[in-house]
């Protein structure tokens, strides 16, 4: 038998980074039990934080890097063990010996040098946007209009900027464009351990949202929701926040977003992991759907706080996983039970995931994903 | 005199003086002002210690004494009682100082701790100059005990307290007592039923003399202090007086079923129960509610829930008699009552309202009215005269007619009944519906005289002459109103009244083929559809307002237009069009909807230039009704009003005129028959009252209230509302009723329907069969007050409800049991006797599960629930385990989900290895998620637990029939009001907060008032009974020493100082502080007061102070802290 | 039950309307006596005084505006123990503020009391008052008229009390019957309020009859309070920043000689003896020399600061900043300007305003489970 | 010149902090010697009078210490405190008085290590502000 010794100074330091939680831990299983891992392969979050209560070896290994972040096992932890702070601590320490998947080294060397993560030139920051005379941030303008990265690179997702954007219009929102100098808000860079350049993208941020007057940001990605109101506490952001969802469901009960034309669509929606279970937002994208003339919501098996991840959270976009083990085809199959053509999603790493999914299982003819602010600007009349 | 204080410092060994100089801080000491002994020892508390101070005290005439040694809360007493033996008051003149949990121990320098040590015996020699003398104070102590929770620990602790011969009160939440343990089956590790040992305890208790057992009691309020409480006890009321036998023929009558308690929900007792068979007291209980919103609403007060269970029941015979003790005629009133109790049926809020009237109707049409058995009644001499007929005369005849007295109804027409004879067409109301409930007042007793009008030829003043002693007038309106209209008086214009009382009478009023009825009302329809039936080709209604406003039924207005009836809203005639002297059309003008007016109704507005013609042969207006009060003319004494309607007192219903009285539309104008039949009601019971010579206000029945109905749970299956067989339009070419009623098999499913909001119907049945007559519904709650001198709190746990911890799906699979639901299963008393069954969806219970699972710390040991372990779901999961093998064979598979196993009791791990051995199986990881969704077939139709083997490090999916959740155990949900009740503290877990947790576990906050059990925090069987010893122990050391002594370090109101502004009052947590009017000044009552100090610490004026804690005190002390400190050059 | 009533003067006798009033509170027996400001025939200050004979209110002067002592003390000396008479209280809304506190108190009872609030332009130091007053015999009218037409009040070189430039309670509430002087006509007259049951029927009583509500007058209040708060601004801007420190507080409290005048005028201070005169500061001579010791010399008198941080921690939230304390003050501490500053945070901090509401606890008798929790955690 | 040594005035419950600051003594567990307890039986009782006097004389820092709300020995003395406290706070934030001098903490007795590093922290904190400005500025 393998013989080992406890290591207390790798534990010491896992802690410093932010796993202070681990040692709480007293190896029930539940996160084991409720890890969307297990649908696919085995993966055990438990043995990860045995191994780093111990300070043993071995947690370099490739599960390190499978954690999507999802918070399930968070949410149900009888002990209160913060799962996802202890993971990117270990994830941190692995990124200071530079241990990382090969995967992972183009997004963050994008990030470090480009401030994105997909390689993108910061002058194209806001290019998705021409054509749609949406004046910059300035004095006076209500929201910031911060859009997740992969909304202002990635071509299937600007498309549902752009449509937030007629949407906002619609309702007289008055918000503004940020600048080529704004960063990636850094959620994914700090999942994955990126501990430093997280901290200089958000000072970045912050000291440019300062330099602007910056009060009130309108996300459309729940993870810069999330990096904004939890990690940048840490950098002293205090800025008000707010995800898409929100601000469209007051604008709806106000009567100042009127949703008129008909959609005759049976629609099921995805909750994201980090708009739902790490902020708690679940009835404002119901509420949206349903006011749809036309539209019928129908709802997974799997919902709201039970609703399975896709994958893309915690750095999962860029981990290159074999096709049999990506949630992401398993949650489309779980929408198609449901009779639904159309899978809404909140997020864009959601969208792109299930993009892929549907792609890839030939689902293409029978069902398509659309980003919320999609589906509603379909609704407004002209 | 100057002070001589004496200084004494300890070295405790090494303890202190390995970390600060002694000898050092002796020599400082002995240089502050007035010491005069300073001495270093190194056992100060060992008896040579205290002997030093004592020897010093005479020696050098020592005033004050101070200590520095460990914490005041470990040698504080001892050296207080050196001080006293050196003949020293030992508040005035000691204080002591903490030099080494506070400062050796703590310290890392030498230097420091030596500084330290100096400043705290500075402050102390400081303060203790300001100290007063003090003496404790003693008080007598009631030797009588209440416990309160009648569970196993209040049980045990009364017992207790009996056998010392003592008195012990035990009061009980629950009609019974026992407790959690007696819903358990066995017990842990050693198998017991808990029956077995329970039941012969309770016994004990019912049976000891010193026992006096309040059950179905809930302390209301506790005052006085320890040794002399006065406690406030509330016995509800149980409507079953202890005469009961406990045979159970209630309850095998009672129609109301509700979830048993007892049984965790899984099964149903009756209203009127006993939790178990072996409860102790024997004596059922019934649980009642207000009476239901629809007895509330009903005007003649009938009883409705409570025929509507009997009809349930399928006794409909008993149903008739209990509508008929309020109302005598039900077939009649079931086909026109405009149901009030409907709108306001709870059923209503989860689908649709019970159909209430028609359910009276099926019951009145069910019986045999010929036979109906007439009740014996004795014959009083005294005669009454009732005039008229109608619904207020025969209500007053039936229920005079009931008293005895000879009752004679004078009737102008020809025949009875009054407006339900005349003015209801008979395709609503068969006469002979009414004729065979007339005929039932016939059978009582009553005299009907027709064709016998009242008025000018036979007076009412004639009546008295003839040997009536009492007059009832209930003539009702029947006089139509006039429409106001030029044109009115023209051939073909016809009164609604006049045209129903003739079709009514048979004869077949000449009317044209084209008709116009005008009005909104029920007469209006009625009118419309008895036209419609006399051939007319056309028959509108016009009407002011819109269909919303329109007062008639609405089943009514549907018939009509099923029938063929045209109705024109908004429309209002002006002007009766004739020709040759007879109708020939009405001029109209369309209105819109103004403003509302007073009824809340919008009035009607006409349209300028909107007027237009109607066609029309005749006409008939049915704009309402008005008495006809010429009969009363020349009357001395009677009062009429300028409505035409006679005036009564609105309680007595007398009129003004003495041995009158009158009801019904006379009195109020039209209103509805069930109104009419109110009144005539009140009228007999005044007239009873009257002719007995008794106060006629006094004493009357008072109308039921309140809304503290039975939860309607939002589970139950939603059912639709039964309807009644109607004739279909086509057929309804005569006068032959419409509405037939509701079909036997409906009609018991549909009063099913009913949520029983008043819980006890009052149906009476259970009465009808006690044997021992103890059933008394009249019953109220008594409060009794006790005296006792000091107070057990026993009252348990609750088990947390497993639903919000959606991922174990409790609540969605019917499969998913609580440990205390299990529990019932297990018991032989349980709702499956035993037997350990599986449910289907509606929760009827099918067959034994083939496996198991068991899942431990749900919600223990879980941050987001309850931090604590609850210590007893390991061991009684490893029961359940053996119990399932025991009873459904070894082949029955059993899976234990645990985190950690705790078994560390006598013979609890023993316990382990046993259930082990039998073959369970032991998963080590907690249970994550339990789901119906299948991966494969072995999966389909089994709960699917899903677990990491933490051992293995392996997922594992575990298909089973059967869920158990080993929910914790939490405080009970009204803890804080009852904490609050007995001065009790609450820990942070929820529970009592024990004094000490090691050396003080069952007394509290409250001297005199201990705590015993689960209330205390999650424990097993033998530690909740030795806890109850502990805590009866101590109350008797209470009753037997019979004396108390009270803390002197209290607080005091210097009354020179104080102004009375009694803010501290507000403050005191104990309501220690009492007000003295005459002196005006505030007071503390010091067998109460326990010295916290938060009035001391408001008063401004400083009038109010702790002894031992005063200001000067304080002071002295923080000025002697901070005196080595420089001003000025720290800086 | 009358609800706003005028009472006619000729031209300048406002005041004798004013008598008129009370006379007939007397006469008609809505009252048995009345507590009102009245000189002595023998001139001087008008000071409250309980009236019992009519004859005696034709010295009554309620309108002069003056308050030479907080008459809040003398309503609880009227009202504390129950005598079951019927008293009229006249006064203005510095003493009715503090009235209602004393009643939460229990100094002093509503129970039989008609309480008549006057409305406040402001008051005189007392010594200014007289010299003003003896300029000018219809001193107390003439200043109501100047003050109306927006005049600087007859006698150049002498101002309101600083207290009354930076009140916001020139109206009185919570009384039953409100003597109404701003925006009204004062020459044709004045005004009664009735605000409660009690105040409406003694309108009704006394035979009056409705009238309406001068247009003007809600602007006139509107204006006045404008200038009160913006002068109340910046008082108490100017103390803050002077005793922004302790040793600023020191500064300000450097004249002190401890005669406890202040509190003695205090209307709030209710207590029979005020701690600091108790034998708890009755202190050892060695005592003095141990502290000079420490601090290398000792002021004497000494606890003076430790005396006003006490009395804010005691009453500062029942301040209404009536200003008597800086009045009676010998050495000329701005005691008013100083407390205020903190009243007006501590008051905010339990949303609490003195003599607003008799059901509103006073902040110090109550205590609620969920409430600053913030204080006993660190961040 | 040697470091500032804050002195520390601690107005201790009997039945919580007084007993946590035991327990914290027979666990050993050091701590700066700066603080002084003076035992009071409930943190209702801690007139504000003598936070007064103890900054007035000198004391660079006062903790009151009291058992947590729920846990109180007499049901709510605690609470009556913290009403009390937030005002005296109100009050000395006004004079620049740092807010950070004044402590109140609710330490249960099995709470040891909670005194122990409540001590600690507050030592350090006041450390950190310097003297008092009562020591400073001569305030009487």
């Amino acid at each position: 038998m393998e013989i080992l010794a406890p290591f207390p100074e790798v534990t010491e330091a896992i802690a410093q980074v932010a796993g202070q939680t681990l040692r709480i831990c007293i190896q029930c299983g539940t996160c084991t039990g409720l890890c969307p891992w297990n649908l696919v392969k085995r993966f055990s979050p438990r043995e990860m934080i045995r191994l780093a209560q111990l300070g043993l070896e071995g947690f370099e290994s490739e599960a390190l890097w499978n954690c999507v972040t999802c918070n399930t096992c968070v949410q149900k932890c009888p002990r209160g063990v913060e799962i996802i702070d202890v993971v990117r601590s270990m994830r941190a320490i692995m990124n200071e010996t530079g241990t990382i998947p090969a995967s992972l080294k183009g997004p963050l060397g994008s990030l470090a040098s480009r401030g994105n993560p997909w390689g993108g030139d910061r002058s194209e920051r806001i290019k998705w946007s021409e054509g749609l005379e949406v004046p910059t941030y300035g004095p006076g303008t209500e929201y910031l209009l911060f859009t997740c990265c992969t909304q202002a690179y990635d071509p299937r997702n600007q498309k549902a900027a752009r449509a937030l954007v007629k949407v906002l219009k619609a309702c007289g929102v008055n918000f503004g464009l940020g600048w080529d100098r704004e960063s990636c808000c850094g959620d994914a860079c700090r999942k994955l351990g990126g501990e430093e350049l997280f901290l200089r993208l958000a000072q970045a941020n912050v000291a440019l949202f300062e330099e602007k007057e910056v009060r009130r940001i309108l996300v459309a990605s729940p993870h810069c929701l999330n990096a904004f109101r939890k990690d940048y506490k840490e950098v002293d952001g205090r800025l008000e926040v707010v995800h898409h969802s929100v601000l469209l469901a007051n604008l709806l009960r106000q009567g100042r977003l009127e949703l008129k034309k008909a959609l005759h669509l049976k629609v099921t929606y995805h909750d994201p992991c980090y708009l739902g279970r790490h902020n708690g937002i679940y009835e404002p994208p119901r509420e949206l759907i349903r006011a749809i003339p036309g539209v019928q919501l129908v709802e997974m098996k799997r919902n709201r706080d039970e609703s399975l991840c896709c994958g893309g959270g915690g750095g999962g976009i860029w981990m290159e996983v074999p096709s049999g083990e990506r949630f992401s085809k398993l949650r489309v199959a779980q929408a198609e039970e449901t009779g639904a053509e159309v899978i809404v999603a909140a997020c864009p790493y959601c969208v792109s995931m299930f993009e892929d999914a549907i792609k890839t299982t030939g689902r293409s003819e029978s069902m398509r994903v659309m980003e919320l602010s999609e589906l509603l600007s379909e609704a407004i009349e002209d | 005199m100057g002070e001589r204080i004496g200084v004494y410092i300890c070295h405790c060994g090494t303890n202190i003086a390995g970390k600060v100089r002694v000898s050092e801080v002796r020599d400082y000491v002995a240089t502050l002002k007035d010491v005069v002994v300073a001495r270093d020892y190194l056992f100060m508390c060992s008896d040579p210690g205290q002997e030093l101070i004592e020897k010093d005290i005479p020696e050098h005439r020592l005033t004050r004494v101070v200590v520095a040694s460990c914490s005041p809360r470990m040698h504080e007493i001892t050296f207080r009682g050196a001080v006293k033996r050196g003949g020293l008051n030992p508040f005035r003149s000691f204080h002591m100082v903490c030099i080494r949990e506070h400062c050796s121990w703590v310290t890392q320098d030498e230097d420091e701790a030596t500084a330290k040590a100096k400043d705290l015996i500075r402050a102390a020699v400081n303060r203790v100059r300001f100290h007063k003398p003090l003496e404790t104070v003693e008080y007598p102590v009631n030797p009588n005990v209440l416990i309160v929770g009648g569970g196993i620990a209040g049980m045990q602790a009364a017992l207790d307290v009996a056998k010392a011969g003592y008195k012990a009160y035990l009061v009980e939440r629950q009609p019974t007592i026992g407790g959690h343990m007696l819903q358990f089956d066995k017990t842990f590790p050693t198998l017991d039923c808990a029956s077995c040992i329970g039941t012969p305890k309770m016994v004990s208790v019912a049976q000891s003399p010193n026992i006096e057992l309040l059950t179905y009691s809930e302390v209301e309020e506790v005052s006085g202090f320890i040794g002399n409480y006065r406690v406030r006890v509330r016995k509800k009321a149980r409507y079953v007086k202890p005469e009961c036998t406990g045979c159970g023929e209630c309850s095998n009558v009672c129609p109301i079923a509700r979830p048993n308690e007892w049984d965790e929900r899984l099964g149903q007792r009756k209203a009127i129960y006993r939790s178990f068979p072996q409860a102790v007291p024997v004596t059922f209980v019934i649980e009642k509610k207000d009476r239901g919103p629809c007895v509330q609403a009903c005007p003649a007060g009938t009883n409705v829930q409570g025929y509507v269970a009997l009809i349930g029941q399928g006794k409909n015979q008993e149903a008739l008699r209990l509508i008929m003790e309020k109302l005598p005629l039900p077939g009649t009133l079931g086909r026109i009552c405009p149901a009030p109790c409907e709108k306001v049926c709870r059923r209503g809020d989860l689908d649709e309202p019970l159909a209430i009237r028609e359910l009276k109707r099926y019951a009145a049409d069910q019986v045999d009215w010929e036979n109906l058995p007439v009740p014996a009644i004795e014959p009083k001499k005294q005669r009454v005269a009732i005039v008229g007929s109608g619904p207020a005369g025969l209500s007053a005849a039936y229920f005079l007619a009931l008293e005895g007295y000879r009752v004679t109804i004078f009737e102008a027409l020809p025949v009875a009944g009054g407006m339900l004879r005349v003015g209801i067409p008979d395709y609503r109301l068969p006469p002979e519906v009414l004729e065979r409930e007339i005929g039932y007042l016939r059978r009582l007793g009553v005299e009907i005289k027709l064709d016998s009008p009242i008025g000018a030829g036979h007076t009412l003043d004639d009546l008295f002459e003839e040997g009536y002693q009492a007059v009832y007038l209930a003539t009702g309106a029947h006089r139509s109103a006039k429409l106001g209209i030029p044109g009115e008086e023209t051939t073909g214009v016809i009164p609604a009244t006049s045209f129903l009382k003739e079709v009514n009478l048979g004869s077949r009023p000449q009317i044209g083929p084209e008709v116009v009825v005008i009005g909104g009302g029920n007469v209006a329809v009625d009118a419309a559809r008895s036209a419609m039936r006399l051939g007319a080709s056309s028959v509108s209604i016009l009407y002011r307002r819109t269909r919303a406003e329109m007062p008639a039924y609405p089943e009514e207005i549907e018939a009509a237009i099923e029938e063929g009836v045209r109705l024109e809203f908004l429309v209002a005639p002006v002007e009766v069009i004739a020709q040759d002297g007879k109708v020939k059309g009405l001029r109209c003008v369309r209105m819109e909807l103004g403003e509302p007016d007073a009824t809340g109704r919008r009035r009607p507005v006409p349209i300028p230039g909107s007027e237009f013609q109607v066609k029309a042969d005749t006409v008939i207006s049915a704009i309402g009704q008005v008495p006809d009060t010429r009969f009363l003319e020349g009357i001395k004494g009677l009062q009429v009003s300028g409505r035409g309607t006679v005036v009564v007192d609105p309680v007595t219903y007398e009129t003004t005129k003495k041995g009158v009285f009158a009801g019904g539309d006379l009195v109020t104008g039209p209103a509805t028959a069930v109104e009419a039949v109110a009144a005539g009601r009140e009228a007999a019971i005044s007239i009873h009252r009257y002719l007995r010579g008794l106060d006629l206000r006094e004493g009357r029945p008072s109308k039921p209230s309140g809304q503290n109905w039975s939860e309607v749970s939002p589970e139950i299956p939603r059912r639709p509302r039964a309807k009644a067989i109607t004739l279909p339009p086509d057929k309804r070419k005569d006068f032959s009723e419409v509405n037939l009623g509701l079909p036997r098999e409906d009609a018991s499913a549909e009063a099913q329907r009913c949520v029983s909001c008043g819980v006890c119907s009052e149906c009476m049945e259970c009465v009808s069969v006690c044997k021992a007559k103890a059933i008394d519904h009249k019953m109220e709650d008594e409060v009794v007050e006790l005296e006792v001198g000091s107070i057990i709190v026993a009252t348990g746990y609750d088990l947390m409800d497993p639903t919000p911890m959606t991922q174990f799906g409790y609540g969605k699979y019917p499969n998913v049991f609580t440990s205390l639901e299990f529990e019932r299963l297990n018991n032989a008393t349980g709702p499956t006797g035993g037997k350990i069954l599986m449910r289907d969806q509606n929760g009827a219970f099918t067959r034994p599960p083939e496996s198991v699972a068991i899942l431990h710390c749900i919600g223990s040991r879980d941050v987001n629930y309850h931090e604590y372990c609850s210590r007893v779901c390991c061991m009684y999961a490893l029961k359940f385990a053996h119990l399932i093998k025991d009873k459904l064979g070894h082949e029955t598979q059993v899976y234990n989900f645990y985190i950690d196993l705790r078994c560390f009791g006598k013979g609890y791990e023993e316990f382990l290895k046993r259930v082990q051995d039998e073959g369970v199986m032991m998963i080590r990881g907690k249970a994550a998620r339990v789901t119906d969704e299948a991966l494969d077939d072995s999966e389909k139709g089994k709960l699917i637990v899903v677990a990491e083997d933490t051992l293995l490090g392996k997922l594992l999916r575990v298909p089973v029939d059967m869920v158990i959740l080993c929910a914790a155990m939490e405080k009970r949900k009204d803890a804080e009001q009852v904490a609050r009740t007995f001065g009790i503290s609450i820990g942070r877990d929820g529970f009592f907060l024990e004094e000490h947790p090691k050396l003080e576990p069952v007394s509290t906050a409250t001297s005199g008032v201990f705590i015993a059990g689960a209330c205390q925090g999650p424990k097993d069987i033998p530690d909740t009974v030795a806890q109850a010893k502990a805590a009866a122990s101590e109350a008797l050391a209470l009753s037997s020493y019979g004396r108390v002594s009270v803390s002197p370090t209290i607080a005091e109101i210097d009354p020179y100082i104080c102004v009375g502004c009694q803010v501290c009052r507000g403050l005191c947590a104990y309501s220690a502080i009492e007000f003295d009017e005459t002196r005006n000044v505030s007071v503390v009552n010091e067998a109460v007061c326990k010295g916290c100090g938060s009035c001391a610490a408001h008063c401004p004026s400083g009038a109010a102070k702790v002894k031992h804690f005063t200001d000067k005190q304080l002071f002295a002390e923080i000025d002697g802290l901070l005196e080595r400190l420089r001003f000025g050059e720290a800086a | 039950m009358v609800d706003y009533a005028r009472i006619e003067a000729e031209e300048g006798q406002v005041l004798e309307a004013v008598r008129d009033f009370f006379v007939s509170l007397l006469d008609k027996g809505v009252v048995e006596a009345i507590m009102v400001p009245t000189r002595l025939p023998y001139k001087g200050l008008p000071m409250q005084t309980l009236v019992v004979d009519p004859a005696r209110i034709r010295w009554a002067d309620p309108l002069a505006p003056v308050v030479p002592t907080n008459g809040a003390r003398f309503a609880s000396q009227l009202t504390r123990d129950e005598t079951g008479k019927r008293l009229a209280l006249v006064m203005r809304p510095c003493e009715i503020r503090p009235f209602m506190e004393l009643v939460k108190l229990k100094q002093a009872r509503v129970d039989n009391t008609l309480l008549i609030g006057l409305e406040c332009l402001g008051r005189y130091e007392n010594s200014d008052f007289l010299a003003l007053d003896q300029k000018d015999p219809s001193f107390s009218v003439n200043f109501y008229r100047a003050m109306k037409e927006g005049r600087n009040p007859p006698g150049d070189g002498f101002e309101l009390a600083e207290a009354c430039k930076a009140c916001e309670h020139p109206v009185p509430e919570g009384v039953d019957i409100r003597i109404c002087l701003i925006g009204e006509d004062l020459e044709r007259g004045l005004a009664l309020e009735g605000l409660t049951e009690r105040g409406k029927e003694a309108l009704g009583t006394l035979g009056l009859s409705e009238a309406h509500k001068p247009p003007e007058r809600e602007g006139a209040i509107g204006a006045l309070l404008e200038q009160r708060i913006s002068f109340r601004d910046k008082w108490l801007e100017e103390i803050s920043r002077r005793t922004s420190d302790l040793g600023g507080l020191m500064e300000v409290l450097a004249n002190c000689i401890n005669c406890y005048n202040c509190r003695v005028a205090c209307p709030v201070c209710y207590c029979r003896e005020c701690v600091f005169v108790t034998d708890t500061f009755q202190h050892d001579s060695e005592q003095f020399f141990r502290w000079a010791r420490k601090k290398g010399s000792l002021r004497m008198p000494t606890d003076t600061v430790f005396y006003h941080l006490t009395r804010m921690q005691h009453m500062s939230t029942l301040c209404v900043g009536c200003g008597q304390c800086s009045s009676v003050c010998p050495s000329e501490i701005p005691v008013s300007q100083l407390f205020r500053s903190i009243a007006m945070r501590t008051q905010a901090l339990f949303s609490y305003e003195p003599g607003r509401d008799l059901a509103e606890p006073q902040p110090l008798a109550v205590f609620y489970d969920n409430e600053f929790q913030e204080i006993a955690s660190s961040k | 010149m040697a470091e500032f040594e804050p002195v520390i005035v601690a107005f201790v419950c009997n039945w919580c902090t007084f007993t946590a600051a035991d327990l914290a003594g027979t666990s050993r567990l050091l701590h700066p010697p700066n603080v002084r307890l003076i035992r009071v039986m409930c943190s209702g009782m801690v007139d504000p009078k003598y936070v007064l006097k103890a900054f007035l004389e000198g004391a660079d820092g006062v903790l009151i210490g009291g058992c947590w709300p729920g846990d109180c020995h007499y049901i709510n003395g605690n609470l009556k405190a913290r009403r009390r406290v937030a005002l005296l706070k109100e009050i000395l934030r006004r004079f620049g008085f740092e807010e950070d001098r004044l402590w109140l903490r609710w330490i249960a007795a099995s709470e040891g290590n909670v005194f122990a590093e409540t001590i600690k922290e507050m030592v350090e904190k006041i450390k950190a502000l310097g003297p008092s400005q009562v020591r400073q500025k001569l305030v009487a």
